[in-house]
């Protein structure tokens, strides 16, 4: 009799606990309509394993190189773990991350994100939460996750105490069940792919026409908290012997200062580094800023990002050695598949703009 | 006793004192109740009930209340 | 530590694991570790009052127990020859002596904590906000109104022998820090909870479950009633509210303070529950009472029950209140025997009000109570003529009519709780009979206090649902023994859909402020 | 009694999902910054051609009142559907922030001296000239003078000892 009951309170406990975890796939939202950014961090385990070059960083990654153009132009594997506004801190733990699945020839880091020196110096609180929710929620358990998760909270989710909602994220959505769609139903066990390696593609065109200004800064010596990642990738990079790459993305906003690009000449030279200001070489890129953007110039949109990767991938293969893998049967059936989606999936938006 | 059962009833005509021993488990009397008992036998018997004997057991029947003031009377 | 905090689980968890592990006479060692690691959470700065309190409580009741030992012990030893008057005497003198202990620990202690609740006044804070007294700025240490409360009860009651000293100074530092209760009561007796707060306990797999279910009932009541209504007691409070509004706001606010007070206590009772300690009930479903003095028996039943034990009957049967008593029973007989009973409650009334808090609203609120207690007690006779002449005991809906009187009695009065300003309450309670602005109720200015349309919904189920569980309770007794009767699987489904509910419908996390217990304000 | 309390729980589950039809975006999605508030009568502003053009101020209003700009942009967030705007006069930059269906004022900074702050400073004036306006406790020690007011911030930053940037905004928390 004691048995029995034994028996069907822990039966009922593992019931519940399926559904609580059915429960929390339901209400987490599923990126796949509008905000599809938030959908990319999740999507690098499915391509994980076998890439020559790993580019982190923030929409002027994700947003301006396609990894499928360097496979084609030069048999380049990579592959992009960007997400939006992606802190620097973030970009440090992903890094660390990648490192448990598989140790590239030459990681990527774009510098943009040396300007935020603090989880405290950009946007507002709701909007830096949506954020790190993004950046934070598709990755998998592990240390790195649960350090970038600390160091990423802004006040008022450390009030709460909202790191216990990055390992259960049902406690951060569990009053989404009013705001529940078609989507969230659709996409309970298997999402699509929305990036192509982490690319996110965009078909559309908006011409820069105007320059887009900022005021002059007080003080443009980038904060010792960015100083302190940065120094921790080159480490990092260092140990697992793999070249860290610097880069600017040629986006025209946010602004790029001159004194910033200076520190990050300075720093690349110290450290025996590579970086590369893709702003100065825009015309060998050969970017049409009346056509190769789709926001105005802050992002490039899909024929912008061939140009670039195309460029970039030249790079690669001289500054760095990167590998040709085309003559690799494997490799190459891998990325065949990768190819075609990535070309139905250009077809289609732009049938779509 | 007469005189105790006499208070009593006076404050509760409809409750049969002599037998009845639940009268504060049966919320039959409350404080209000309690601190005019004590007023009244102060002034009856002279005798000073202090506030630590104000227990429910010692007031729960009147037969109790008896035996307290007894006790009080004879220290 | 937020007790509607992750932090505050995990805390409990670790505590219950370790309780149940380690040899079960270092238990109540343990529970002192983690109530002062409790403690100190909320700030280093507030341990010297706690430990003021413990340890001017531990002198002062082991300096009365040295001397009720010699005394017992004289009395032993010269047991033939004392004459009745010589006992009486040597009881007197014990009296006297341990009266100077009594006293100054009281003083001491009530210092402390008067100094401490003056400091939230006005003026004190706008100086502290500004700086210039710095000192000022800490707040009201954790849990003082209560831990201290329940301290002195304990230094009474030894002075009055009706409980025997603790002699082991780290067992009563435990029963002044238990820390489920240092958040907001119950203010328990020594004697209450002295027998499960110290005995070893095995793991009891029922106790722990019925804890637990009591603790989740709790969390529903505070985190999906209490929190989720609160933004619109916040909006209602604002001066263009009069009117039908003023009346939701007293309707609003008892939701909330029910489901925040009472949530709260089922959260700690359920906790000690689960510790296998025993806490005395503090409410027993309170807007069920026909009048008001059984409201004060059934709401916040420990503190009325301290006021009544340490205040209400040592000021009416005080030696100068008995005289005043006889002289005034000359002339108006009733009037006289009827005094100490008016004069004690009037006492016990202003230190409940000033108990709550330092400003004129809450003597008003603890005036308007004793008013109508008095007020009820003279007119039974009237009353009970009344129901005899319409024979209205008898009938059904009259014992509704009464509960739905008290309860907006209560409304009005507990109101004044949010107005510091006392002519501000005065101005609404006028307005209930001058404004008559019905058209609120479907104007979408109800819409308009933080809430929104599903937000009513929630509220109004969870009110039913609360209703429903009290009338069960009421009616058949306890909820978690009914459910024990059930089949296993329907008994889990059940407590596993209210956990889910408090999961999916709590105010907490992103876009919820985080708010407290209104009575860790006390 | 179990009936009563099976019912009870299934209404209570039924309500929630009854709302689910509601077709909402998710709380991740076009969020705009929740930076102030809209119309705060305290905030800096500068006056221009009689208008007064004031941090948390509403865009449309002012543009019926100064005109259209020279120029103008738009800049979007990554995966945000709010728009910053960018409106680019003779003498000075506006931006604003979207809050609802409205543009507020956001930041707006000075490109001549042919705008002043309400203090009298303009492009070009010396420091001592700053510190009289604001005092030295304003000034960081090296090339700015910087003043806060709830969360708004003005800074006038010098260089070569002249004022070469005069900039307000709000400070966001």
């Amino acid at each position: 009799m004691k048995k029995k009951s034994i028996l069907i309170l822990c039966a009922s406990l593992a019931v519940c606990i399926a559904l609580l975890w059915l429960l929390q796939a339901l209400l987490m939202p599923k990126y796949m309509g509008s905000v599809k950014e938030g959908a990319l961090i999740g999507e690098y385990y499915d391509n994980a394993g076998n890439n020559d070059v790993v580019f982190i960083g923030d929409c002027e990654v994700y947003e301006n190189f396609s990894p499928i153009t360097m496979w084609e132009e030069y048999g380049i594997t990579s592959i992009i773990r960007g997400s939006a506004q992606q802190m620097i801190w973030q970009s440090y733990y992903l890094m660390e991350e990648t490192f448990q699945y598989e140790t590239p020839k030459v990681m990527v880091f774009n510098v943009l994100s040396m300007k935020y020196d603090t989880p405290q110096s950009t946007g507002d609180q709701t909007q830096r939460e949506a954020y790190n929710r993004m950046t934070l929620d598709g990755m998998r358990w592990s240390d790195s996750k649960w350090n970038s998760v600390l160091a990423s909270m802004t006040e008022e989710e450390k009030e709460w105490q909202g790191q216990w909602s990055y390992l259960f994220p049902l406690l951060r959505y569990h009053d989404r069940w009013s705001q529940l769609t078609a989507e969230d139903f659709q996409y309970l066990f298997k999402k699509d792919q929305v990036s192509d390696n982490g690319y996110l593609m965009q078909t559309g065109v908006k011409p820069y026409e105007d320059e887009h200004v900022q005021p002059p800064l007080v003080d443009y010596t980038f904060g010792e908290n960015s100083y302190y990642y940065l120094d921790k990738m080159v480490e990092l990079c260092k140990s697992h012997g793999t070249q860290l790459v610097l880069i600017k993305a040629p986006s025209l906003y946010p602004v790029w200062w001159d004194e910033w690009d200076q520190q990050m000449v300075e720093y690349a030279e110290k450290h025996d580094l590579l970086y590369v200001n893709l702003l100065e070489t825009q015309e060998e890129i050969g970017i049409d800023w009346s056509k190769d953007t789709y926001d105005a110039g802050l992002h490039l949109n899909v024929y912008g990002a061939e140009k670039l990767a195309s460029y970039f991938g030249r790079i690669l293969v001289d500054e760095c050695g990167v590998a040709d893998h085309r003559g690799d049967d494997t490799v190459s059936a891998v990325w065949a598949e990768k190819v075609a989606t990535y070309y139905a999936r250009k077809e289609k938006l732009e049938a779509q703009s | 006793m007469e005189t105790l059962l006499q208070i009593l009833q006076d404050l509760h005509p409809e409750v049969d004192f002599e037998t009845e021993e639940h009268l504060i488990d049966n919320k039959i009397l409350n404080s209000f109740d309690i601190v005019t008992i004590v007023a009244e036998i102060d002034s009856e018997f002279d005798v000073a009930i202090p506030a630590e004997h104000l227990l429910p057991k010692n007031f729960n029947s009147a037969k109790a209340l008896y035996a307290l003031v007894q006790k009080l009377m004879d220290e | 530590m937020q007790i509607t905090s992750f932090r505050f689980l995990l805390f409990v968890a670790a505590v219950l694991a370790a309780y149940y592990l380690i040899p079960k006479k270092g238990q109540w060692m343990l529970l002192l570790a983690v109530s002062y690691c409790f403690y100190l959470w909320a700030g280093i700065e507030y341990l010297g009052f706690i430990l003021l309190t413990t340890v001017s409580t531990y002198a002062a009741t082991m300096a009365m127990a040295a001397n009720q030992d010699k005394q017992a012990k004289f009395l032993e030893e010269n047991k033939e020859t004392l004459t009745r008057e010589d006992r009486k005497a040597s009881k007197v003198k014990l009296k006297k002596t341990n009266r100077v202990y009594l006293v100054g620990c009281l003083v001491l202690n009530f210092s402390v904590l008067a100094v401490c609740k003056a400091l939230l006044i006005e003026p004190f804070q706008t100086a502290a906000a500004a700086g210039t007294l710095s000192f000022l700025s800490i707040g009201l240490p954790l849990g003082i109104s209560f831990y201290m409360f329940q301290s002195m009860g304990y230094v009474v009651d030894v002075y009055r022998q009706t409980t025997p000293a603790e002699r082991n100074p780290f067992k009563l530092a435990l029963f002044v820090s238990f820390f489920p209760q240092l958040i907001q009561g119950p203010i328990s007796r020594f004697g209450q909870i002295a027998p499960t707060l110290y005995a070893p306990k095995k793991f009891d797999g029922k106790q722990l479950s019925f804890g637990l279910q009591r603790m989740l009932w709790g969390y529903f009541k505070k985190l999906v009633i209490a929190d989720r209504i609160a933004a619109a007691v916040i909006a209602l409070r604002g001066p263009e509210h009069t009117g039908v509004a003023f009346f939701l706001l007293t309707v609003f606010y008892a939701v909330q303070i029910y489901g925040d007070f009472t949530g709260g206590i089922d959260i700690t009772i359920g906790l000690a529950q689960t510790l296998g300690i025993e806490l005395p009930e503090n409410f027993i479903r309170p807007y069920f009472s026909k009048n008001i003095a059984e409201y004060w028996r059934r709401w916040h039943i420990s503190l009325g029950e301290w006021m009544k034990d340490y205040i209400f009957y040592p000021v009416s049967v005080s030696k100068p209140l008995l005289q005043l008593s006889k002289t005034a029973r000359k002339k108006w007989r009733s009037f006289g025997q009827r005094l100490p009973v008016y004069v004690a409650s009037v006492a016990t009334w202003f230190v409940t009000g000033i108990w709550h808090g330092l400003t004129p609203n809450f003597v008003l609120w603890g005036m308007l109570n004793c008013f109508f207690i008095v007020l009820s007690e003279e007119c039974v006779g009237l009353y009970e003529r009344f129901h005899n002449r319409f024979h209205l005991k008898e009938k059904k809906w009259y014992g509704g009519f009464e509960i739905l009187r008290m309860f907006i009695l209560m409304n009005l009065i507990r109101i004044v709780d949010l107005f510091p300003n006392v002519s501000d309450y005065f101005s609404r309670i006028g307005s209930l009979f001058t404004t008559f602005n019905f058209h609120i109720l479907w104007d979408g200015t109800m819409l308009k206090l933080g809430l929104t349309e599903l937000d009513y919904i929630i509220l109004a189920c969870g009110i039913v649902l609360m209703f429903v569980i009290s009338l069960i309770q009421e009616k058949k007794g306890s909820i978690r023994a009914l459910l024990l009767q059930q089949k296993p699987v329907l008994r889990y489904a059940l407590i596993f859909a209210l956990l889910v509910i408090v999961l999916l419908m709590g105010s907490y996390g992103v876009g919820y402020n985080a708010s407290a217990f209104i009575y860790n304000a006390f | 009694m179990k009936r009563w309390m099976a019912f009870l729980l299934v209404l209570c589950m039924a309500v929630g999902f009854a709302a689910c039809s509601t077709p909402e975006a998710p709380t991740t999605d076009g969020t705009t910054p929740n930076v102030g508030n809209p119309g705060d009568p305290n905030a800096y502003y500068f006056t221009h051609k009689g208008t007064d053009i004031r941090l948390n101020g509403d865009m449309e209003a002012i543009l019926k009142a100064i005109g259209e700009p020279k120029k103008y942009t738009e800049e979007t967030s990554c995966a945000f559907t709010g728009l910053d705007k960018t409106y680019t006069y003779d003498s000075f930059v506006i931006q604003t922030y979207p809050k609802g269906d409205k543009d507020y004022v956001y930041m707006f900074w000075f490109l001549d001296d042919m705008v002043e702050t309400p203090e009298g400073v303009k492009i070009g004036d010396t420091q001592a000239a700053v510190e009289a306006a604001y005092g030295t406790d304003a000034y960081n020690g090296k090339n700015a003078f910087i003043t806060k007011k709830d969360n708004y911030s003005m800074t006038v930053i010098l260089k070569d000892g002249v004022v070469s940037s005069i900039q307000y905004t709000i400070v966001i928390g």
